[in-house]
Protein backbone atom coordinates (compact mmCIF):
# COMPACT_ATOMS: atom_id res chain seq x y z
CA UNK A 1 0.00 0.00 0.00
CA UNK A 2 1.32 3.62 -0.52
CA UNK A 3 0.58 6.82 0.94
CA UNK A 4 -0.69 8.56 -2.70
CA UNK A 5 -2.29 5.76 -4.76
CA UNK A 6 -4.66 5.15 -7.54
CA UNK A 7 -6.61 1.28 -6.49
CA UNK A 8 -8.91 -0.62 -8.26
CA UNK A 9 -10.25 -2.61 -5.09
CA UNK A 10 -12.32 -1.71 -2.44
CA UNK A 11 -10.94 1.16 -0.19
CA UNK A 12 -10.18 0.24 3.69
CA UNK A 13 -10.27 4.03 4.83
CA UNK A 14 -9.13 3.16 8.45
CA UNK A 15 -5.73 1.99 6.89
CA UNK A 16 -4.74 5.14 5.25
CA UNK A 17 -5.56 6.84 8.66
CA UNK A 18 -3.41 3.81 10.43
CA UNK A 19 -1.14 5.62 7.53
CA UNK A 20 -0.70 9.06 9.05
CA UNK A 21 -1.17 8.16 12.97
CA UNK A 22 2.31 9.08 14.66
CA UNK A 23 2.79 9.95 18.33
CA UNK A 24 2.46 13.73 18.38
CA UNK A 25 -0.77 13.63 16.45
CA UNK A 26 -3.63 15.18 18.19
CA UNK A 27 -6.20 15.70 15.59
CA UNK A 28 -7.25 12.92 12.65
CA UNK A 29 -9.67 13.62 9.89
CA UNK A 30 -10.67 11.11 7.30
CA UNK A 31 -12.79 11.99 4.46
CA UNK A 32 -14.30 9.54 2.40
CA UNK A 33 -16.29 10.45 -1.19
CA UNK A 34 -19.34 7.91 -1.51
CA UNK A 35 -21.02 7.17 -4.64
CA UNK A 36 -24.45 9.14 -4.04
CA UNK A 37 -27.79 7.59 -5.75
CA UNK A 38 -29.29 10.82 -6.61
CA UNK A 39 -27.84 13.71 -8.27
CA UNK A 40 -29.75 16.74 -9.42
CA UNK A 41 -33.16 14.15 -9.37
CA UNK A 42 -31.45 11.92 -11.32
CA UNK A 43 -30.72 8.43 -10.47
CA UNK A 44 -27.17 7.15 -10.32
CA UNK A 45 -27.30 3.78 -11.45
CA UNK A 46 -23.25 3.19 -10.71
CA UNK A 47 -20.23 5.09 -11.32
CA UNK A 48 -17.11 4.26 -14.31
CA UNK A 49 -13.76 6.52 -13.15
CA UNK A 50 -10.59 6.28 -14.78
CA UNK A 51 -7.13 7.64 -14.06
CA UNK A 52 -4.32 8.62 -15.98
CA UNK A 53 -2.47 6.31 -13.36
CA UNK A 54 0.97 7.04 -12.96
CA UNK A 55 0.21 11.03 -13.26
CA UNK A 56 -2.50 10.42 -10.78
CA UNK A 57 -0.39 9.34 -8.70
CA UNK A 58 2.36 11.75 -9.26
CA UNK A 59 -0.40 14.34 -8.59
CA UNK A 60 -1.80 13.13 -5.42
CA UNK A 61 1.71 12.88 -3.77
CA UNK A 62 1.99 16.50 -5.23
CA UNK A 63 -1.17 17.64 -3.45
CA UNK A 64 0.33 16.16 0.12
CA UNK A 65 3.69 17.83 -0.35
CA UNK A 66 1.61 21.06 -0.75
CA UNK A 67 -0.09 20.45 2.31
CA UNK A 68 2.97 19.71 4.39
CA UNK A 69 4.64 22.91 3.20
CA UNK A 70 1.07 24.96 3.67
CA UNK A 71 0.54 23.13 7.16
CA UNK A 72 3.83 22.06 8.88
CA UNK A 73 3.38 19.23 10.94
CA UNK A 74 0.68 17.62 8.70
CA UNK A 75 0.96 14.23 7.42
CA UNK A 76 -1.27 13.05 4.29
CA UNK A 77 -2.58 9.81 2.44
CA UNK A 78 -5.04 9.53 -0.11
CA UNK A 79 -5.88 6.63 -2.63
CA UNK A 80 -8.61 6.94 -5.38
CA UNK A 81 -10.34 3.70 -6.64
CA UNK A 82 -11.12 3.20 -10.46
CA UNK A 83 -13.40 1.26 -12.48
CA UNK A 84 -16.92 0.42 -11.35
CA UNK A 85 -18.23 1.56 -8.74
CA UNK A 86 -21.97 1.06 -7.16
CA UNK A 87 -23.94 3.04 -4.49
CA UNK A 88 -21.96 4.05 -1.19
CA UNK A 89 -19.14 2.83 -2.44
CA UNK A 90 -15.83 4.39 -1.54
CA UNK A 91 -14.46 6.84 -4.17
CA UNK A 92 -12.09 8.73 -2.64
CA UNK A 93 -10.08 8.62 0.86
CA UNK A 94 -8.16 11.25 2.70
CA UNK A 95 -6.49 10.97 5.57
CA UNK A 96 -4.67 13.93 7.64
CA UNK A 97 -2.99 13.94 10.92
CA UNK A 98 -1.95 17.29 12.90
CA UNK A 99 -1.12 18.43 16.47
CA UNK A 100 -3.89 20.13 16.05
CA UNK A 101 -7.21 19.69 14.35
CA UNK A 102 -7.40 23.08 12.91
CA UNK A 103 -4.76 22.25 10.53
CA UNK A 104 -6.65 18.52 9.86
CA UNK A 105 -9.56 19.69 8.92
CA UNK A 106 -8.33 22.82 6.64
CA UNK A 107 -5.81 20.72 5.24
CA UNK A 108 -8.26 17.94 4.29
CA UNK A 109 -10.48 20.02 2.77
CA UNK A 110 -7.86 21.27 0.42
CA UNK A 111 -6.70 18.22 -0.47
CA UNK A 112 -10.14 17.19 -2.13
CA UNK A 113 -10.48 20.63 -3.55
CA UNK A 114 -7.25 20.46 -5.24
CA UNK A 115 -7.87 16.58 -6.54
CA UNK A 116 -11.15 18.06 -8.28
CA UNK A 117 -8.45 20.37 -9.91
CA UNK A 118 -5.47 18.70 -10.82
CA UNK A 119 -5.77 15.07 -11.05
CA UNK A 120 -5.91 13.29 -14.00
CA UNK A 121 -9.04 10.84 -13.08
CA UNK A 122 -12.85 10.93 -15.02
CA UNK A 123 -16.02 9.83 -13.60
CA UNK A 124 -18.99 8.54 -15.81
CA UNK A 125 -22.00 8.31 -14.51
CA UNK A 126 -24.59 5.45 -15.77
CA UNK A 127 -28.06 6.15 -15.60
CA UNK A 128 -31.08 4.07 -16.55
CA UNK A 129 -31.40 5.82 -19.45
CA UNK A 130 -27.75 6.87 -20.36
CA UNK A 131 -24.35 7.61 -19.61
CA UNK A 132 -22.07 11.10 -19.31
CA UNK A 133 -18.35 11.45 -18.73
CA UNK A 134 -18.63 14.71 -16.05
CA UNK A 135 -16.30 17.11 -16.05
CA UNK A 136 -15.38 19.53 -13.66
CA UNK A 137 -17.67 22.92 -14.70
CA UNK A 138 -15.93 25.93 -12.60
CA UNK A 139 -12.85 24.99 -14.39
CA UNK A 140 -12.25 25.50 -17.54
CA UNK A 141 -9.16 23.99 -19.21
CA UNK A 142 -6.19 25.89 -19.77
CA UNK A 143 -2.86 25.09 -21.31
CA UNK A 144 -1.36 24.34 -18.34
CA UNK A 145 -2.14 24.78 -14.39
CA UNK B 1 8.44 9.78 -32.11
CA UNK B 2 6.13 10.31 -29.17
CA UNK B 3 3.47 8.49 -27.56
CA UNK B 4 0.02 10.01 -27.21
CA UNK B 5 -2.28 9.06 -24.73
CA UNK B 6 -6.23 9.89 -24.93
CA UNK B 7 -8.64 9.63 -22.08
CA UNK B 8 -12.01 9.52 -21.09
CA UNK B 9 -14.24 11.35 -23.85
CA UNK B 10 -11.22 12.06 -25.41
CA UNK B 11 -10.71 8.10 -25.56
CA UNK B 12 -14.12 7.19 -26.90
CA UNK B 13 -13.80 10.55 -29.69
CA UNK B 14 -10.60 8.75 -30.86
CA UNK B 15 -10.97 5.08 -30.30
CA UNK B 16 -7.84 4.68 -29.13
CA UNK B 17 -5.80 4.96 -25.49
CA UNK B 18 -2.63 5.37 -27.28
CA UNK B 19 -0.84 5.85 -30.45
CA UNK B 20 2.83 6.80 -31.83
CA UNK B 21 3.24 10.34 -33.58
CA UNK B 22 5.89 11.43 -35.70
CA UNK B 23 6.03 14.55 -34.03
CA UNK B 24 9.59 14.41 -32.10
CA UNK B 25 10.90 18.36 -32.32
CA UNK B 26 7.46 19.94 -32.62
CA UNK B 27 5.56 21.85 -29.49
CA UNK B 28 2.39 21.27 -27.71
CA UNK B 29 0.65 23.68 -29.87
CA UNK B 30 1.55 21.66 -33.40
CA UNK B 31 0.17 18.74 -31.47
CA UNK B 32 -3.11 20.25 -30.98
CA UNK B 33 -3.11 21.04 -34.93
CA UNK B 34 -1.71 17.41 -35.66
CA UNK B 35 -4.75 15.97 -33.64
CA UNK B 36 -7.53 18.42 -34.44
CA UNK B 37 -6.83 17.57 -38.20
CA UNK B 38 -6.80 13.44 -37.29
CA UNK B 39 -9.92 13.53 -35.55
CA UNK B 40 -12.15 16.37 -36.30
CA UNK B 41 -14.60 16.21 -33.51
CA UNK B 42 -11.49 17.15 -30.92
CA UNK B 43 -11.77 20.91 -30.51
CA UNK B 44 -8.59 22.86 -29.39
CA UNK B 45 -8.57 23.62 -25.81
CA UNK B 46 -10.73 21.42 -24.74
CA UNK B 47 -8.62 19.45 -22.66
CA UNK B 48 -4.81 20.53 -21.10
CA UNK B 49 -2.02 18.71 -22.50
CA UNK B 50 0.27 16.95 -20.27
CA UNK B 51 4.18 15.86 -21.12
CA UNK B 52 6.09 12.94 -19.13
CA UNK B 53 3.27 13.42 -16.42
CA UNK B 54 3.45 17.20 -16.12
CA UNK B 55 0.74 19.50 -17.31
CA UNK B 56 2.65 21.62 -20.21
CA UNK B 57 2.66 24.77 -22.18
CA UNK B 58 1.46 25.22 -25.94
CA UNK B 59 5.02 26.24 -26.38
CA UNK B 60 6.96 23.47 -24.83
CA UNK B 61 8.79 21.26 -27.10
CA UNK B 62 7.98 17.46 -27.51
CA UNK B 63 11.16 15.26 -27.96
CA UNK B 64 11.85 11.62 -29.10
CA UNK B 65 10.73 9.36 -26.58
CA UNK B 66 8.56 11.51 -24.43
CA UNK B 67 5.02 10.75 -23.25
CA UNK B 68 2.03 13.20 -24.01
CA UNK B 69 -1.33 12.57 -22.70
CA UNK B 70 -4.62 14.46 -23.13
CA UNK B 71 -6.29 15.40 -20.50
CA UNK B 72 -10.15 16.32 -20.77
CA UNK B 73 -11.66 18.01 -17.39
CA UNK B 74 -11.25 16.17 -14.43
CA UNK B 75 -14.03 15.03 -12.45
CA UNK B 76 -12.17 12.61 -9.33
CA UNK B 77 -13.62 12.42 -5.79
CA UNK C 1 -23.78 1.06 20.25
CA UNK C 2 -25.72 4.02 20.59
CA UNK C 3 -25.34 7.17 17.63
CA UNK C 4 -23.80 9.30 20.79
CA UNK C 5 -22.49 7.79 24.00
CA UNK C 6 -19.58 7.12 26.65
CA UNK C 7 -17.73 4.16 26.24
CA UNK C 8 -15.01 2.72 28.01
CA UNK C 9 -13.62 0.81 25.66
CA UNK C 10 -10.93 1.07 22.57
CA UNK C 11 -13.33 3.52 19.67
CA UNK C 12 -13.10 2.08 16.34
CA UNK C 13 -13.72 4.54 14.62
CA UNK C 14 -15.14 2.83 10.77
CA UNK C 15 -18.44 1.69 13.42
CA UNK C 16 -19.54 5.36 13.72
CA UNK C 17 -18.86 6.32 10.24
CA UNK C 18 -21.04 3.08 8.78
CA UNK C 19 -23.48 4.47 11.07
CA UNK C 20 -24.07 7.88 9.36
CA UNK C 21 -23.60 6.22 5.63
CA UNK C 22 -27.05 6.12 3.25
CA UNK C 23 -27.42 6.13 -0.18
CA UNK C 24 -27.89 10.19 -0.46
CA UNK C 25 -24.65 10.85 1.30
CA UNK C 26 -22.08 11.50 -1.50
CA UNK C 27 -19.43 12.57 1.71
CA UNK C 28 -18.31 11.43 5.23
CA UNK C 29 -16.30 12.98 7.46
CA UNK C 30 -14.30 11.26 10.44
CA UNK C 31 -12.78 13.11 13.09
CA UNK C 32 -10.52 11.56 15.72
CA UNK C 33 -8.89 13.00 18.53
CA UNK C 34 -5.82 11.18 19.89
CA UNK C 35 -3.76 11.43 22.64
CA UNK C 36 -0.76 13.48 22.69
CA UNK C 37 2.59 13.11 23.48
CA UNK C 38 3.64 16.38 23.64
CA UNK C 39 1.48 19.06 25.19
CA UNK C 40 3.31 22.79 24.77
CA UNK C 41 7.24 20.96 25.32
CA UNK C 42 5.99 18.87 28.47
CA UNK C 43 5.55 15.26 27.86
CA UNK C 44 2.44 13.45 28.86
CA UNK C 45 2.23 9.82 30.22
CA UNK C 46 -1.19 8.88 29.32
CA UNK C 47 -4.70 11.30 30.25
CA UNK C 48 -7.35 10.07 32.57
CA UNK C 49 -11.02 10.94 31.50
CA UNK C 50 -14.27 11.49 33.67
CA UNK C 51 -17.56 12.13 32.44
CA UNK C 52 -21.48 12.94 33.83
CA UNK C 53 -22.30 10.04 31.64
CA UNK C 54 -25.80 10.57 31.03
CA UNK C 55 -25.42 14.53 30.78
CA UNK C 56 -22.96 13.64 28.55
CA UNK C 57 -24.85 11.77 26.12
CA UNK C 58 -27.57 14.00 26.33
CA UNK C 59 -25.40 16.83 25.48
CA UNK C 60 -23.95 14.99 22.38
CA UNK C 61 -26.98 13.72 21.42
CA UNK C 62 -27.88 17.76 21.44
CA UNK C 63 -24.92 18.37 19.32
CA UNK C 64 -26.40 16.23 17.01
CA UNK C 65 -29.79 18.06 16.48
CA UNK C 66 -27.95 21.40 16.49
CA UNK C 67 -25.80 19.83 13.34
CA UNK C 68 -29.27 18.35 11.61
CA UNK C 69 -31.01 21.95 12.52
CA UNK C 70 -27.88 23.80 10.65
CA UNK C 71 -27.01 21.66 8.28
CA UNK C 72 -30.26 19.76 7.10
CA UNK C 73 -29.56 16.54 5.10
CA UNK C 74 -26.73 15.50 7.72
CA UNK C 75 -26.25 12.94 9.84
CA UNK C 76 -23.72 12.43 12.73
CA UNK C 77 -22.40 9.91 15.26
CA UNK C 78 -20.18 11.14 18.15
CA UNK C 79 -18.28 8.55 20.74
CA UNK C 80 -15.95 9.58 23.93
CA UNK C 81 -13.91 7.40 25.33
CA UNK C 82 -13.45 7.62 29.38
CA UNK C 83 -11.26 5.95 31.90
CA UNK C 84 -7.31 6.18 30.92
CA UNK C 85 -6.07 6.56 27.60
CA UNK C 86 -2.44 5.99 26.18
CA UNK C 87 -0.56 8.09 23.47
CA UNK C 88 -1.85 7.72 20.30
CA UNK C 89 -5.39 6.41 21.77
CA UNK C 90 -8.66 7.98 20.32
CA UNK C 91 -10.87 10.04 22.45
CA UNK C 92 -13.27 10.93 20.61
CA UNK C 93 -14.31 10.11 17.35
CA UNK C 94 -17.08 12.34 15.06
CA UNK C 95 -18.73 10.91 11.96
CA UNK C 96 -20.88 13.49 9.98
CA UNK C 97 -22.20 12.41 6.82
CA UNK C 98 -23.97 14.88 3.86
CA UNK C 99 -25.00 14.98 0.24
CA UNK C 100 -22.68 17.14 -0.30
CA UNK C 101 -18.89 17.82 1.30
CA UNK C 102 -18.83 21.55 2.29
CA UNK C 103 -21.69 21.02 5.33
CA UNK C 104 -19.98 17.74 6.17
CA UNK C 105 -16.57 19.33 7.30
CA UNK C 106 -17.99 22.21 8.96
CA UNK C 107 -20.59 20.13 10.68
CA UNK C 108 -17.78 18.30 11.81
CA UNK C 109 -15.92 20.87 13.03
CA UNK C 110 -18.86 22.47 14.70
CA UNK C 111 -18.88 19.32 16.98
CA UNK C 112 -15.64 19.46 18.57
CA UNK C 113 -15.81 22.77 19.15
CA UNK C 114 -19.09 22.48 20.79
CA UNK C 115 -18.08 19.24 22.35
CA UNK C 116 -15.33 21.41 24.32
CA UNK C 117 -18.03 23.79 25.02
CA UNK C 118 -21.00 21.84 26.51
CA UNK C 119 -20.26 18.61 26.98
CA UNK C 120 -19.43 17.31 30.75
CA UNK C 121 -16.25 15.04 30.25
CA UNK C 122 -12.89 16.37 31.62
CA UNK C 123 -9.24 15.64 30.89
CA UNK C 124 -6.64 15.19 33.33
CA UNK C 125 -3.22 14.83 32.29
CA UNK C 126 -0.46 12.70 33.89
CA UNK C 127 3.48 13.76 33.41
CA UNK C 128 6.39 12.44 34.82
CA UNK C 129 6.26 14.70 37.63
CA UNK C 130 2.86 15.71 38.27
CA UNK C 131 -0.80 15.46 37.08
CA UNK C 132 -3.12 18.50 36.27
CA UNK C 133 -7.39 18.60 35.33
CA UNK C 134 -7.08 20.55 32.37
CA UNK C 135 -10.14 23.29 32.05
CA UNK C 136 -11.03 25.12 28.74
CA UNK C 137 -9.29 28.20 29.61
CA UNK C 138 -11.19 29.87 26.30
CA UNK C 139 -14.49 29.42 28.26
CA UNK C 140 -14.86 31.13 31.87
CA UNK C 141 -17.69 29.13 33.79
CA UNK C 142 -20.79 31.41 33.81
CA UNK C 143 -24.28 30.65 35.44
CA UNK C 144 -25.56 28.79 32.48
CA UNK C 145 -25.28 28.05 28.73
CA UNK D 1 -33.83 16.18 50.13
CA UNK D 2 -31.66 16.19 46.08
CA UNK D 3 -28.45 14.35 45.14
CA UNK D 4 -25.68 16.70 44.60
CA UNK D 5 -22.65 14.99 42.45
CA UNK D 6 -19.14 16.36 41.92
CA UNK D 7 -16.72 15.74 39.43
CA UNK D 8 -13.01 16.26 38.10
CA UNK D 9 -10.94 18.57 40.11
CA UNK D 10 -14.33 19.44 42.17
CA UNK D 11 -14.78 15.69 43.52
CA UNK D 12 -10.91 15.31 44.38
CA UNK D 13 -11.64 18.84 46.82
CA UNK D 14 -14.79 17.37 48.12
CA UNK D 15 -13.61 14.11 49.00
CA UNK D 16 -17.05 12.48 47.85
CA UNK D 17 -18.62 12.13 44.39
CA UNK D 18 -21.97 12.47 45.28
CA UNK D 19 -24.47 13.24 48.61
CA UNK D 20 -27.88 14.00 49.49
CA UNK D 21 -28.73 17.25 50.71
CA UNK D 22 -31.55 18.83 51.94
CA UNK D 23 -32.40 22.17 49.83
CA UNK D 24 -35.55 21.12 48.32
CA UNK D 25 -37.31 24.42 47.28
CA UNK D 26 -34.03 26.10 47.36
CA UNK D 27 -31.88 28.02 44.37
CA UNK D 28 -29.28 26.87 42.47
CA UNK D 29 -27.76 30.51 44.05
CA UNK D 30 -28.71 28.84 47.77
CA UNK D 31 -26.80 25.30 46.62
CA UNK D 32 -23.83 27.16 45.83
CA UNK D 33 -23.83 29.12 49.33
CA UNK D 34 -24.38 25.58 50.78
CA UNK D 35 -21.67 24.45 48.79
CA UNK D 36 -18.52 26.77 49.66
CA UNK D 37 -19.52 26.75 53.55
CA UNK D 38 -19.38 22.85 53.29
CA UNK D 39 -16.14 22.59 51.09
CA UNK D 40 -14.30 26.13 51.65
CA UNK D 41 -12.01 25.69 48.72
CA UNK D 42 -15.04 26.10 46.02
CA UNK D 43 -15.34 29.26 44.95
CA UNK D 44 -18.86 30.32 43.50
CA UNK D 45 -18.75 30.76 40.05
CA UNK D 46 -15.99 28.06 39.61
CA UNK D 47 -17.97 26.04 38.19
CA UNK D 48 -21.35 25.46 36.47
CA UNK D 49 -24.38 24.05 38.06
CA UNK D 50 -26.42 20.99 36.01
CA UNK D 51 -29.96 20.07 37.45
CA UNK D 52 -31.30 17.00 36.19
CA UNK D 53 -28.92 16.92 33.39
CA UNK D 54 -29.34 20.10 32.22
CA UNK D 55 -27.63 23.58 32.72
CA UNK D 56 -29.34 25.48 35.21
CA UNK D 57 -29.82 29.58 36.20
CA UNK D 58 -29.17 30.88 39.91
CA UNK D 59 -32.50 31.27 40.04
CA UNK D 60 -33.88 27.85 39.15
CA UNK D 61 -35.53 26.28 42.50
CA UNK D 62 -34.52 22.78 43.13
CA UNK D 63 -37.58 20.50 44.33
CA UNK D 64 -37.66 17.04 46.24
CA UNK D 65 -35.95 14.25 43.95
CA UNK D 66 -33.80 16.41 41.98
CA UNK D 67 -30.26 15.59 40.75
CA UNK D 68 -27.60 18.94 40.74
CA UNK D 69 -24.25 18.45 39.39
CA UNK D 70 -21.37 20.90 39.65
CA UNK D 71 -19.83 21.07 36.27
CA UNK D 72 -16.52 22.44 36.13
CA UNK D 73 -14.99 23.50 32.93
CA UNK D 74 -15.09 20.82 30.79
CA UNK D 75 -12.07 19.73 28.33
CA UNK D 76 -13.32 16.81 26.43
CA UNK D 77 -12.03 16.00 23.37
Amino acid sequence: MKTFEIVSHKIEPQQYADMVLRPEAGAVTLFTGHVREWTKGVKTLYLSYEAYIPMAEKKLAQIGAEIEEQWPGTKTAIAHRIGELAISDIAVVIAVSSPHRKAAYEANEYAIERIKEIVPIWKKEIWEDGEEWIGDQKKKPGGAV
Amino acid sequence: MITVHYFAGLKELTGVAQEQADLSGRTVEELWQWVSEKYPGIEAGAARVAVNEEYALPEDRLETGDVAAFIPPVSGG
